[in-house]
């Protein structure tokens, strides 16, 4: 089984997925000729031609719009925004056009595209590099939300995306692209070759959508988790040694709802960790569920770890990344409360 | 007010903002007197595969062809023959009437909302004319002209204005945001200006395929103002689109007029000029313009000739919608005088001088119309109104937000299920 | 006194503003000569002049851009976004540069700026009228949100924001803009006549931003809620004879988290009510600081009142619409479990 | 594929997506001889307050004023004084080493990101020179140049690279992303776009204030293709807006060439057509050209002569960023061969042959700027690089979020210090 890290992984995933399906058409800024700024569609025009891997305009709402009528035309989109910090210009046609699509035509009209957006901190990207944005996402019927952690589910979900018949907005953890990462900025990189989930198989396969991964077993407290942060949830249990149960959520929407109910009613505490800000984040959405449904069996309040509830600061990456020592802490309170 | 050196301060005049203001206002009588109205048959017509900017002349002007003797005339006249005529007058008339019949039902509670396109009846209708079933439209709220064109049943037009049993968007949408794949009528977004530039992606799509269908998506004058016109014509003019981009200046965007939008120091079809696309400026009064320009663009983007911007340039004669009154805001005869007349009454004496129609035609034609409208609304009306619905089916309100319904939604519709409704 | 609704309450307002300080700018689409589509900014262009209270072009983003050049200038805009449905558009404006310009310039450019917009359904608007899109303004650090239940805090509220040095997003509950609601649409109206916050005073007074409002008291159950759901669950814990604290949070960021701390630890139970979808939204976050910070207070899950996660269906109105069945659904909930 | 009426199909050709592509591509031997120059000297200059139409013309030419004979010629000559040219050549050279010495630093590891400008120095620099210092600038991150020719303080510059102790924005920002309204440069945005809508609503303000002073909004020809852009012209014209609207065409956006932004079929200063408002095309790498162009669009805003949109034609010579490396896209040489020339050649050259400079006191100029530089850097330095940041006032995170700090932030910020940064 070849290896591959994130980037080569998702890049593999766009020539399975266009090999298959002639429908299959990619864009985005800079994503043609250059084949994009993480490398993410390179080789694709190459291979594909200029009019199914090309570059667009910067104009991400242009971007947006252009797919949702290549959508109703027949086509399946498979979209880049360059950056997710900058999705905003093209939020509109996403929330008011994409999501409601097939639900205003009465399934008529149906958006199948996959709007995939890297995110998040850990690059000193600053403000407009680091964001976080999947909550607003998250709190818009007719969108699905997915969100990888390792090269290999990020082939088979990008996958599924592409098959699926709804819209799923695809954020890419960058700061894992070329390796995990602990949330030990100090230490050297490893790079994906020594993490089991760089074994990406040739050719098509498939990760559901709608389900979590349990990625270490525990019987003291479950941990939910997404993106860059599962690598940094992951290590934080080892290092305070608590017998977590940590869960990669990978879908956001639709949510797995059952094996984290299962989990935390086995446990009996909770712990969810993600690096967007605080207020309102798709953190509290999980936080609220899981009291919902899960409120006898909790033994103390649900925590959250989060970004801060300031814009990204540049020099102050590792102050506001949700590292080691914020998890730590967290640790200690939801097994002590 | 921001710090300021004051050794910096000039001789400069002030500096004044400047708020655009329409000619005429409540109270005052409108005097059109000044517009510059070019004689029909006065534009040239380049051809089909001109390089844009010989049309660009065209963005100032505009085409005409019905003259003020009820005759056709000059280079843009499409030629088209009496049925054909006669059929775009039939539309135009049954769209007047369904017009005056669905705001009667509003104002009667049947619904909740309506909009008329009084007075622009014969853009969407021509064009559809113009151009094969088969090619795709992005229309705003006032193009049910396309549909009435395209054969789209009145009742179910009405199903949906009624968001009853009958509506194939299962009530979901507000009335008049109709949608039909079939008569390649694309689902019309509350949103403005969303579907200008989804137009262009569509006749990507069609261009990426090889296929031969165009797109043409249609906007008001007011919405040009929105990034989504620029998108759209930054798209089409980069990947040279094959679609038509129509923006239909009636002048007015609820209370503001056509200055508020740019509209007072260049026309909207000049923006073609910019992005170095076609570019033509017609009197949407004109059913004969309007089908002439809409097949010139149409045949130029199926020759991978490249998009048109068209202006059709026309007047609200109405309110905005049933929320709107307009006399608050500009002078209630300023309909009447406006001078490039009535679409209907142009159309039907231009096939009067023909020869080809009469009054009395034209009575037992208008009352086959009515008729028309009344059954389909009788029918309609069968299947239930808007107040009586919302009750039944209530699940239904959680289907299509995705493929398949997910937990949280089957969760969602069991307690709403337990609800009853209200 | 005089009596108001809330209109008259908002112009009110925008009219003591404006005579107080040359520096307030209103426009918005329609908000010029004719004072809005809901006649908010009725008579400003005739007693301030043209330049100060006049039509814009339809660009939501636009608008705010302006609004971002003129409060960089010095002045302080007060704008009108038509409907929130429509505040899409303004997104990337809002999000990536009114919120974050104090912060990214270290104080050195504010945005002290009143974006006001009518949200909210019970009109049988359809979806495109009818949203309630607060929740993904309450997840964007820099900026404050408020949303006024009565025309005494909406004169007060609105002032107080206008004079507010940061942005704040006026969220206007348009169902109640002629007269309270109490989620029985199907009687008689109710004008604001007969309701004592419609006694608005004559000039200037502010009703301080970051304040809930406990408007009504009680011992068993506390309800947190904003906007039109203020009337609707102050009918329902009446109808269903609960001693229920209702609290009106009139800003939701920043939080009045002492006021509603307070209550749940008194009351002990907790529930909370809003119009917007349920995944993500608000809600989920007053649910989170609740559990969080009163934890060993609560007999019973906190409980939600929400929107569905569907667009907004026009024919279903009241099906979609958090009325009467819905909150006593809840109430019986939360006083059970 | 959507369902299709196969009755309708036509005998129509395939449509055919068109996708732009550069002239030249890495392994190509750029040749730029049929690229269309005009003289200097040919463009007419109209009275500042001409109808914008006169101006149009100019959107398709080019204004210059250095000719191949390094004399100043023809209408927008703008008969500067020695001193005025020199101050602008210094500027230029200054710009330019410290482009090098900050690509270097981050090359070295003392800070994340940087971008330089070389190729286009002239364009902020004379812009500068041309305007009065309390007109307010809206820039994009290529123009350092303001700064410089400001006189804003090199060191403060480099602290805000560092994001060190001495950095105003406190070290949030990405750096180059400076902020300063003591030299009349408003705060630069990573977002693209966004600062060109909100020069005008600046300058919007300035006239409601009936005040003096105008604005400049820039932006790259890539990022034309933003709805801000839309909003811009839009706003400026509906209101006739006291405002400089600047594209820096430097052919290049990242890896995508200018005809991915619409640059193919009409250039980016005839945008202006089609809002009704002045256009101007200049040379970009002719100090005078950018000069003169700037004073006629500033001496027009501010007699309420309405906005101007200016194009400058120019070329980036180097990587988009420290992160880009352009030999994937586009032959390494083509910078070189682009037939414009050096910014800073050229003005040299014009000194020398006015007798106003010579190849000596150039080198000591430049040995001068190169010494202000280290120097600056030197200071700079003392106050930290990137790598040492970060861990000393993590409180202040959490100022400036909003005007005082609100109890969840303040709660946030005791968590943060408890954490000890990282
Ligand atoms: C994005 C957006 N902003 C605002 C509105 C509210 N609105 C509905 S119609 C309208 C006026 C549109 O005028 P125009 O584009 O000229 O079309 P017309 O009504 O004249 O056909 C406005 C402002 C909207 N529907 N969508
Ligand atoms: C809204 C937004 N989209 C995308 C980007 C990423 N990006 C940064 S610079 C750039 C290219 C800009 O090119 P141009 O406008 O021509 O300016 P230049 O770099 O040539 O000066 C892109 C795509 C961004 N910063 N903001
Ligand atoms: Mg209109
Ligand atoms: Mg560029």
């Amino acid at each position: 089984m070849p290896t591959m890290n994130m980037i080569q992984a998702l890049n593999d995933a766009h020539k399975v997925a266009m090999r298959a399906d002639p429908d299959v058409v990619v864009f985005g800024e800079d994503a043609g000729y250059f084949g994009g700024v993480f490398r993410v569609t390179e080789g694709l025009q190459k291979e594909f031609g200029k009019t199914r891997a090309f570059d667009a305009p910067i104009s991400e709402g242009g971007i947006v719009a252009a797919a949702v009528g290549m959508a109703a035309y027949g086509l399946k989109p498979l979209i880049e925004i360059q950056f997710a910090d900058y999705i905003y210009p093209g939020y509109d046609q996403i929330v008011s056009e994409v999501a409601k699509m097939r639900y205003r035509t009465g399934g008529e009209w149906t958006m199948p595209m996959v709007i995939r957006t890297p995110y998040g901190g850990g690059i000193f990207g600053g403000q407009t590099h680091s964001q976080s944005p999947e909550s607003l996402f998250t709190h818009i019927a007719g969108l699905k939300v997915v969100v990888p952690s390792t090269p290999y589910d990020a082939k088979g979900l990008l996958l599924a995306a592409i098959e699926d018949p709804d819209p799923v907005i695809f954020f890419e953890p960058k700061r894992i692209y070329n390796g995990p990462f602990d949330g030990h900025h100090d230490r050297p990189v490893t790079p994906w070759a020594k993490h089991p989930a760089s074994d990406v198989p040739e050719g098509h396969y498939t990760v559901p959508l709608g389900k979590g991964a349990i990625v270490r077993e525990g019987a003291e407290l479950t941990v939910l988790t997404y993106g860059t942060m599962v690598h940094v949830s992951l290590a934080a249990v080892e290092e305070q040694g608590i017998d977590a149960e940590v869960i990669d959520l990978r879908t956001l929407v639709p949510l797995d709802m059952q094996t984290i109910a299962k989990s935390v009613e086995k446990t009996g505490r909770c712990l969810v960790v993600m690096e967007a800000p605080r207020t309102s984040g798709f953190a509290s959405e999980l936080v609220t569920l899981v009291q919902e449904r899960c409120f006898y069996h909790l033994e103390a309040p649900v925590e959250r770890v989060t970004g801060w509830d300031t814009p990204y600061p540049h020099a102050y990456e590792w102050a506001y990344f949700p590292g080691p020592k914020r998890m730590k802490r967290a640790l200690e309170k939801v097994m002590a409360d | 007010m921001s710090d300021r050196d004051p050794s910096l301060r000039r001789n400069a005049p002030k500096l004044a903002l400047h708020v655009p203001e329409p000619a005429f206002r409540p109270g005052d009588t409108p005097d059109f007197s000044s517009l510059k109205i070019p004689a029909a048959g006065a534009a040239p017509r380049p051809d089909i595969s001109a390089p844009a900017p010989e049309t660009h002349p065209l963005t100032t002007s505009l085409v005409r062809v019905l003259g003020e003797d009820d005759r056709a005339t000059g280079p843009w006249d499409p030629k088209l023959d009496a049925d054909t005529l006669r059929k775009i007058l039939r539309d135009m008339v049954t769209v007047r009437i369904f017009d005056d019949r669905m705001y009667r039902a509003q104002r009667q509670g049947k619904t909740s909302f309506y909009m008329k396109c009084t007075g622009e009846e014969a853009i969407a209708t021509a064009a559809a004319a113009a151009m094969p079933a088969d090619d795709m439209h992005f229309p705003t709220y006032r193009q049910q002209g396309l549909l009435v064109a395209r054969g789209y049943p009145l009742t179910e037009m009405m199903n949906q204005i009624y968001s009853n049993r009958g509506d194939k968007l299962r009530g979901r949408q507000l009335p008049i945001m109709y949608s039909d794949k079939r008569h390649g009528f694309f689902s019309i977004s509350g949103n403005l200006g969303t579907q200008f530039p989804q137009a262009v992606g569509w006749a990507m799509a069609s261009a990426i395929k090889g296929d031969s269908r165009i797109a043409m998506g249609w906007i008001g004058d007011g919405a040009t103002a929105e990034g989504d016109f620029h998108s759209a014509m930054t798209f089409a003019a980069v990947y040279n689109v094959p679609v038509i981009l129509a923006t239909v200046n009636n002048q007015w965007a609820i209370s503001s007029f056509s200055g508020i939008a740019g509209g007072e120091r260049a026309t909207f079809a000049q923006r073609a000029v910019g992005y170095g696309i076609a570019g033509l400026r017609v009197d949407g009064n004109d059913a004969l313009a309007v089908y002439a320009a809409v097949k010139w663009a149409s045949d130029r983007a199926r020759t991978n000739s490249g998009p048109t911007l068209i202006e059709f340039f026309t007047y609200r004669a109405e309110g905005h919608s049933t929320s709107d009154d307009p006399s608050g805001y500009r002078p209630t005869n300023e309909a009447k005088l406006w001078p490039l007349g009535d679409p209907v009454e142009r159309l039907k004496a231009h096939l009067i001088a023909l020869g080809e129609w009469d009054e009395d035609r034209h009575s037992a034609m208008t009352a086959e119309c009515d008729s028309a409208v009344r059954a389909a609304q009788k029918e309609s009306e069968k299947l239930g109104i808007l107040p009586e619905q919302g009750k039944d089916d209530i699940g239904s309100m959680f289907d299509d937000v995705y493929a398949e319904v997910p937990w949280h939604l089957a969760e969602q519709r069991e307690q709403a299920l337990s609800e009853g409704g209200e």
